[in-house]
């Protein structure tokens, strides 16, 4: 489905991905994992086109993207999730979630708006507050949800439980596992939460220091010790 | 013999002996430049010193410490009207020297005002708050009596002292009319104000503007007093401004509100840019360009067949357009882009 | 009490205009972070536009219409030709760009217009109004200034509330690069912005102009008081412009008219510098937060 | 390498208590306590979002607690401006380094040891204080020769490698002669080689200067670190010595997370 | 050390026998005694003057200037004076004081023109009065009613005045209020200058009990509502204006607006129905149908024949010389009037004589000025004592574009002078249009 070649990228004399290679498969959730400032949220801003690949090659079916810019990517079914602070503070929540379904207009908009509140009842409920007010937990799902507007084949998540308390964690992470098996959603899950992420992964890539450490299925990973390595580096 | 080179060039990286040195051969060839021109190109000349020292001073304020003060031309008007009410019956109750240090002083009071105001806001805002400033002072002129009103003061240059005369006939065999005299002491200041003001850029207090301008927070970590040090650059600057005004009201012979107008301002502003942000060299280039670019624009325009008056348009149009040039193509002016090609050559940068 | 109406109408006409030019200001603001100090030159030269077409033509709505749509195309213009490529130069590259457009267009439009005195018409009588025998001291065309800038803030409310254009320009205003990840093309929107605000200054310019002698200094003072309007709004808000806008204009006309029009600009000066100091971010802002 | 030693009985020199910040609605920083001993070098590590830069900021004055106060040598601070940090004796490194790009190597290290200058205003008008100007030149040498990039001094530090500029600003805060140096992320975007280097010179420096760092390498921080504190959420979840935070369960979950149980979605 | 301190002492030795033996001052100007001939040759004499071409005051004042080229283009293609052409250069001062000084020192310095003609405005032309008197520059004709380009001839020895000054004109105004409208409640409208303050010293000799209000405008900003707001809330009936065409133009619109319907009597300057009415003209069709009928009933004063008496032989003659040399378009009064000062002008030149230098023209005219016969309905008061113009007025109505004399031609002079009736014949041009 979403293949990345030899990706790197670079901030001024930086380099931040050195040559990454990875694969998201069809309908399947893609954990990549790595500890703080390993390059995790550099490689999805490089796949969405946010940045410019310093080298290397990114495609959808086949399909060379890495060129693209990042306005274009809703257009091919990809939405990137940014963490939580990707929410438009001065907009409302509505808003925030009609800006998500501008591009792709299958369905009328207030039956998509009311299919994410079912999702997010806690969204419908303050739909005309600003989204400043929200709480972490809720701007994630609003982020989540925002991007659902719009019907996407591919889903980029960047670091959906940041600053969430276990149990929200919990609950957006099981919400996600049910879009990829009941619409077949493709997801590359970008994460420094490595158990969560794991235990509803189908698959793992542990980056460190912007390369690729490992790439395994998620359970033999939750044990291996590289995890445990690349984070607490003991 | 080398040794002597050595020795000479490690004396030349002392900041005084080299700003010394350089400004006694400006002055020295100031004499007979002036000397030897007419008494038209002498008064052109003056008007360039004093843009000049304004504009030195606004690179020390906008190219240095990073603050935009659209209002200079304020500065210039406090420095003239100071001139001009001392000077106005011809008959100063102190030398000519006195009153430019009273019109340096005065300006510098008012500086300091504005820089304490002006060095809590930032970006923008310094730009119109200066503005405003650049629009209220002419007025306040207009309202008060003393000052002459729309009309405003004349300035009486005092007669040539015979000793300068005499001294000056002696080395250059020229006389000293009144519009020289000016230009003579519009050059000397000139030269002042760019040793003192090359001094201070060297220096320490030069060093911590700059260090402000390029990062502000970076800075303030590094122990930098970021209000006090923005409030120096404002008064630095103003006291330049005000030596400038009291020098244009005498090149001028009149200070009226009119002659004070946002134009003076954007103009002063258009010098540095032009020139080179942040170098004296370039604000002297600056003001070259402004003195002598209009004639040479306008007499292209009437040649080309324009009526004098539109053909007096061309200058601004051509500034507003080297303005937009500059920050597109050449974001750190004429003299910056010169030396960052140096620099290149030498592979420092 | 008659000299007091008047006052206090002529202030209310001013206050419009400087709130319609404070929203032109705000508008480029909010959408690009850049005071645009060549508004006024810019709405003085479509100003010029419209009236070379009502001279030609005799029509004041056409010489309107075309003003306005001068101004969008060339508000699009200086977005996508200049101001464009100094994104990100820090502060002073970009308002020393707007001085040099300020500086060129006045030059331009003294070369091309001429820079004599003209006068420019109105579509309204410009005797005062009749109200029950009594004179006041307001014109048909003050109403419509008032009115005109009326129906531009409910126009831009509407836009921007209502509409998928206005929900773009919003999120591309506010946070360029998640609207880039949902679609929106932000380059599009910062020159619709450019383009929409320089529209908003036209009308300024159309306003003051109306029944007035035309020159092309005669926006200036404009700016300035138009800067100002901003700032006591706040120069993130549009409807604080507006406010900004009426309260600077009636402040003015009772200097002007009861201490001494020669005062007018210190007292400009003075409310400029007070809101700053004691709300740096204007009368209707949040509370601004440090960066670091 | 960790030599821990007890300081813990010695008067800290350093010292934040109770220290709580919000944000709009956000807890940033609740309750945060911790303490740096002279010659120390303490570590302050946890996930993204734990509240590291917070603490960094409320540290240098750049944020104000809601709660709680810092004290300097036992004495309670009050309010700091980050300007005075240089006088009291700190020094700070920032994250995204705020070199001077206009300025040569040499002068950014200069602008550090600013608060040693004795020149003032009018000894800089007249040009007069070339002499105050050539011990500040020779301290900031020493300093940059120290750490091995002199050669630098004349150059901008704009086109330098990364590496280079690292040190340049580590240069600048180490210049002012700091009795405590709060180092942001000093490791980010150096090679190994690069961050054994840092090491060394963290260690090195403990003869004088005690440290406080904020890092995410954990190898570096092991490795240099006398006491380790980690935060997440905002809050103190464990303290004490490398080894000790290594088998805290606590610092593990926080680090590697909780699974998610199977469930339907509420 | 010492070696420098011996070095020192020279240097100061040196200096001081300098300054005592200076050099004796007259020598340096020897070569000037015999006159000052610069900007003249045998067949050329360069005059400059500085006028506003752009900006708030250029509205009709930047047409005397081409009065004055077409007039010399006239005398130059009949021979010129003496045989030498007059080279004429006009410069733009914005009616900015600062400005005004710059290209005037582009005119005296650069250009040496032999004399400045007809510079324009009060404030204009006191930033440069002192620099030409110290040059001295023969400073003719200044284009401005100040008493102070001719009050006192020994200040400014090379400055003349030619139009009337303002302050006799308010004389002359205030006597007519006072003897025509004593009843009148007046308000006064001046600009913020010599200009309105000359015009309101006049008037008070005559109605200082009748005035009930003075509002000042400055030049430049073009809102005039407060004034005239305070003007009706005097309830002022009769509105003396010293102020600029613009200004007349701006004061009728804001009387529209806030209802304001007083009897107006606008100073010669503000008053040329042609110009104003023709910045009114282009406002809204409703409100101001014809903007020189706004203008109906106004009242002002004349010096000078105007082009609404195509019949005057002045006028007449202008005509000619316009249609001959000018740049097209209809005669103007700014023509007139620059056309007159061109003529007075060469009748100075012709009195100066065949060796022309500054010191004779300036001599000739204070002394043979005063018999000088033109176009202005009185008499100059050119003589040593004084070097203030023309002082004759009529006072007159502005009615369907023309003016309607209301009195006699009227003299007077500035201070405690009577104002008498002009009994001198009206004087006709030469045959040939050039003054003997």
């Amino acid at each position: 489905m979403l293949a990345v070649h030899d990706l790197t990228t670079t901030y001024g004399a930086v380099t931040a991905l050195d040559g990454v290679s990875l694969e998201a498969p069809a309908g399947q959730v893609t954990a990549v994992l790595g500890a703080n400032g390993a390059g995790k949220t550099t490689l999805l801003r490089t796949v969405s086109g946010l940045v410019r690949a310093q080298r290397g090659a990114v495609s959808l079916e086949g399909t060379d993207i890495t060129r693209l810019p990042a306005e274009r990517m809703t257009g091919l079914g990809i939405a990137h999730v940014p963490e939580g602070r990707g929410v438009i503070a001065e907009l409302t929540v509505a808003e925030n979630l009609r800006l998500g379904g501008l591009h792709r207009r299958q369905g009328s908009e207030p039956e998509r708006l009311e299919r994410v509140y079912e999702l997010f009842p806690v969204l419908g409920d303050r739909s005309n507050a600003l989204a400043h007010v929200l709480s972490g937990g809720e701007r994630q799902m609003l982020v989540i949800g925002r991007a659902l507007m719009a019907r996407p084949r591919v889903l980029l998540l960047d670091e959906p439980s940041l600053g969430l308390a276990p149990r929200v964690v919990a609950q957006i992470f099981a919400l996600l596992r049910t879009l990829v098996e009941r619409d077949g959603l493709t997801v590359l899950l970008v994460e420094q939460n490595a158990t969560s992420a794991l235990s509803i992964a189908d698959r793992g890539v542990v980056l460190g220091l912007g390369r690729v450490v490992a790439t395994e299925p998620a359970e033999r990973l939750a044990a291996d010790e590289k995890l445990r390595h690349a984070y607490l580096g003991f | 013999m080398s040794t002597l080179a050595v020795r000479s060039a490690a004396l030349w990286r002392v900041p005084l002996l080299r700003h010394v040195v350089l400004g006694l051969v400006g002055l020295t060839v100031m004499l007979f430049v002036l000397g030897s021109l007419s008494p038209f190109r002498d008064a052109q000349l003056a008007t360039m010193a004093y843009l000049a020292i304004a504009a030195g001073g606004l690179t020390v304020l906008t190219g240095f410490s990073g603050q935009l003060s659209l209002g200079h031309g304020a500065f210039l008007a406090v420095g003239a009207y100071t001139t001009a009410v001392l000077l106005e019956d011809g008959d100063p109750p102190f030398p000519l020297v006195g009153v430019m240090v009273a019109a340096v002083v005065v300006t510098v009071a008012v500086g300091a005002v504005v820089g304490i105001a002006a060095a809590r806001l930032h970006g923008p805002y310094v730009a119109g708050a200066t503005l405003a400033l650049a629009v209220a002072v002419p007025s306040l002129a207009r309202y008060l009596d003393g000052l002459g009103q729309e009309q405003g003061l004349h300035v009486r240059v005092p007669d040539v002292p015979t000793w300068f005369d005499d001294t000056v006939w002696m080395i250059t065999g020229a006389d000293v009319d009144p519009t020289s005299y000016v230009a003579y002491l519009g050059w000397t200041a000139l030269v002042v104000t760019y040793v003192l003001l090359a001094n201070l850029m060297r220096s320490r207090v030069g060093r911590t503007w700059r260090a402000l301008s390029n990062d502000d927070v970076a800075a303030e970590i590094a122990g930098v007093r970021l209000g006090r040090a923005r409030v120096l650059a404002f008064v630095v600057s103003t006291a330049a401004a005000g030596l400038a005004g009291s020098l244009m009201a005498m090149a001028v012979r009149v200070t009226s509100p009119s002659g004070f107008s946002v134009d003076l301002s954007v103009t002063l502003l258009s010098a540095i840019v032009l020139g080179g942000l942040g170098t004296l060299s370039g604000a002297l280039i600056g003001s070259a360009l402004l003195t002598f670019l209009p004639q040479a624009v306008t007499s292209w325009g009437t040649s080309a067949g324009l009526s004098d008056v539109r053909a007096a348009e061309l200058a601004p149009v051509a500034y507003g357009l080297i303005m937009i040039a500059v920050v597109l193509l050449a974001p750190a002016g004429i003299v910056g882009s010169l030396r960052r090609v140096w620099w290149r050559r030498r592979g420092i940068a | 009490m008659q000299q007091f109406m008047t006052t206090l109408l002529g202030g209310l006409t001013l206050g419009a205009v400087y709130a319609s030019f404070a929203l032109a200001l705000c508008l480029i603001w909010r959408s690009t972070r850049v005071v645009n100090f060549a508004q006024a030159p810019m709405a003085m030269v479509t100003t010029y536009v419209g009236l070379e077409v009502i001279e030609a033509t005799g029509s004041y709505w056409l010489g309107f219409a075309v003003a306005l749509a001068a101004g969008f195309v060339l508000g699009a213009l200086v977005e996508r030709l200049l101001v464009r490529h100094v994104e990100g130069a820090g502060d002073l590259n970009i308002v020393i760009l707007t001085l040099g457009l300020f500086v060129a267009l006045h030059g331009l439009a003294a070369l091309v217009f001429g820079s004599d005195y003209r006068s420019f018409p109105a579509p309204f009588g410009l005797k005062g109004l009749h109200v029950g025998g009594h004179n006041v001291a307001i014109t048909p065309f003050g109403v419509f200034t008032i009115v005109a800038v009326g129906i531009v803030l409910v126009l831009l409310v509407l836009l921007f509330r209502s509409t998928d254009v206005g929900l773009r320009m919003r999120a591309a205003a506010f946070s360029p690069e998640v609207a880039r990840l949902l679609g929106v093309r932000v380059g599009a929107m910062l020159t619709l912005g450019w383009a929409l605000a320089a529209v908003v200054g036209s009308l300024a310019g159309l306003l003051i102009a109306g029944g007035n002698l035309v020159f092309p200094q005669y926006m200036d003072s404009v700016v300035v008081y138009g800067f100002v309007a901003a700032v006591l709004g706040g120069l993130d808000s549009p409807v604080g412009s507006v406010v900004g806008g009426l309260i600077l204009g009636l402040v003015l006309s009772f200097v002007s008219g009861y201490v001494a029009g020669d005062l007018v600009p210190v007292t400009a000066l003075i409310v400029l510098v007070g809101v700053l100091l004691v709300r740096p971010g204007g009368l209707f802002s949040h509370v601004a937060e440090r960066r670091v | 390498m960790a030599q821990p030693v007890s300081t813990k009985a010695a008067e800290p020199l350093f010292a934040a208590r109770g220290v709580s910040v919000r944000f709009g609605g956000v807890q940033a920083l609740s309750q945060v306590s911790l303490e740096v001993a002279p010659h120390e070098v303490l570590g302050v590590i946890g996930p993204n979002g734990a509240g590291k830069t917070t603490l960094f900021n409320v540290l240098c004055g750049f944020a104000v607690p809601d709660e709680g106060e810092l004290a300097w040598e036992g004495r309670p601070l009050g309010r700091v401006r980050p300007s005075q940090l240089a006088g009291l004796g700190m020094a700070r490194t920032l994250q995204g380094l705020g070199l001077f790009d206009r300025m040569t190597v040499l002068e950014n290290v200069m602008v550090g040891a600013d608060h040693h200058a004795r020149a003032g205003f009018w000894t800089g008008l007249f040009g007069l204080g070339h002499r105050d100007e050539a011990r500040l030149v020779e301290r900031s040498r020493a300093v940059l020769a120290r750490l091995g990039v002199e050669d630098y001094a004349e150059r901008m530090p704009g086109g330098l490698p990364y590496g280079v500029r690292k040190k340049v600003a580590l240069a600048r805060a180490l210049v002012s002669e700091p009795r405590l140096l709060l180092l942001d992320e000093p490791a980010s975007g150096l090679s190994p080689h690069e961050m054994e280097e840092l090491g060394g010179v963290v260690r090195d420096l403990t003869a004088t200067t005690a440290t406080l760092l904020v890092e995410h390498h954990m190898d570096l921080v092991m490795s240099v670190c006398d006491h380790v504190t980690v935060l997440d959420f905002g809050r103190v979840i464990a303290s004490g010595t490398p080894a000790q935070v290594q088998d805290d369960p606590a610092v593990t979950a926080a680090y590697l997370g909780t699974p998610v149980a199977d469930g339907e979605v509420s | 050390m010492r070696r420098y301190r011996r070095l020192g002492a020279v240097l100061l030795v040196a200096a001081l026998a300098t300054s005592a033996c200076g050099r004796d001052p007259d020598k340096r100007d020897s070569d000037k005694k015999a006159g000052d001939t610069t900007g003249v040759t045998d067949t050329s004499i360069k005059v400059g003057g500085t006028f506003p071409l752009t900006g708030v005051a250029a509205p009709g004042y930047s047409e005397i200037p081409k009065g004055i080229k077409a007039y010399f283009d006239y005398v130059n293609a009949q021979g010129g004076v003496h045989g030498r052409k007059i080279q004429w250069t006009v410069k733009d001062d914005g009616y900015n004081p600062t400005q005004t000084s710059a290209v005037t020192n582009e005119l005296v310095l650069k250009d040496k023109v032999f004399a400045m003609l007809g510079s324009l405005g009060t404030p204009t032309h006191e930033a440069v009065v002192d620099f030409l008197n110290d040059n001295k520059v023969p400073d003719i004709f200044v284009s401005s009613g100040s008493v102070a380009w001719g009050d006192d001839p020994d200040k400014y020895p090379w400055t003349f005045g030619w139009q009337t000054d303002y302050e006799s004109e308010g004389k002359v105004i205030g006597q007519y209020i006072a003897d025509n409208m004593p009843d009148a409640k007046i308000g006064l409208f001046l600009q913020d200058d010599d200009f309105g303050a000359s015009g309101e010293a006049g008037l008070r000799k005559y109605v200082d009990k009748q005035i009930v209000e003075v509002q000042k405008y400055t030049p430049g900003g073009t809102d005039v509502t407060p004034q005239v707001a305070a003007l009706k809330a005097s309830g002022a009936d009769l509105v003396v204006g010293f102020n600029v065409p613009s200004y007349t133009a701006l004061t009728q619109l804001v009387s529209l607006k806030v209802g304001y319907k007083p009897q107006w009597f606008y100073s010669n300057v503000g008053s040329d129905p042609t110009l104003v009415g023709a910045l009114l003209a282009n406002f809204s069709k409703g409100a101001v149908s014809n903007g020189a009928s706004l203008l109906d009933g106004v009242m002002s004063t004349a010096y000078l024949p105007g082009v609404d008496q195509p019949d005057n032989p002045w006028v007449t003659l202008y005509q000619k010389v316009w249609d001959a040399n000018g740049e097209g378009g209809p005669l103007t009064n700014y023509l007139v009037y620059g056309m007159s000062e061109a003529y007075t002008f060469v009748q100075a030149l012709q009195a100066a004589g065949q060796d022309l230098t500054r010191e004779g023209l300036v001599d000739a005219l204070a002394s043979d000025g005063g018999d000088f016969k033109g176009p202005t309905y009185g008499p100059f008061r050119y003589s040593d004592d004084s070097h203030l113009g023309t002082s004759g007025f009529q006072v007159v109505k502005l009615a369907g574009g023309a003016t309607q004399p209301l009195t006699d031609v009227l003299t007077t002079d500035i201070g405690d002078a009577d104002i008498e009736k002009y009994d001198g014949e009206p004087a006709t041009p030469p045959s040939n249009g050039i003054p003997k």
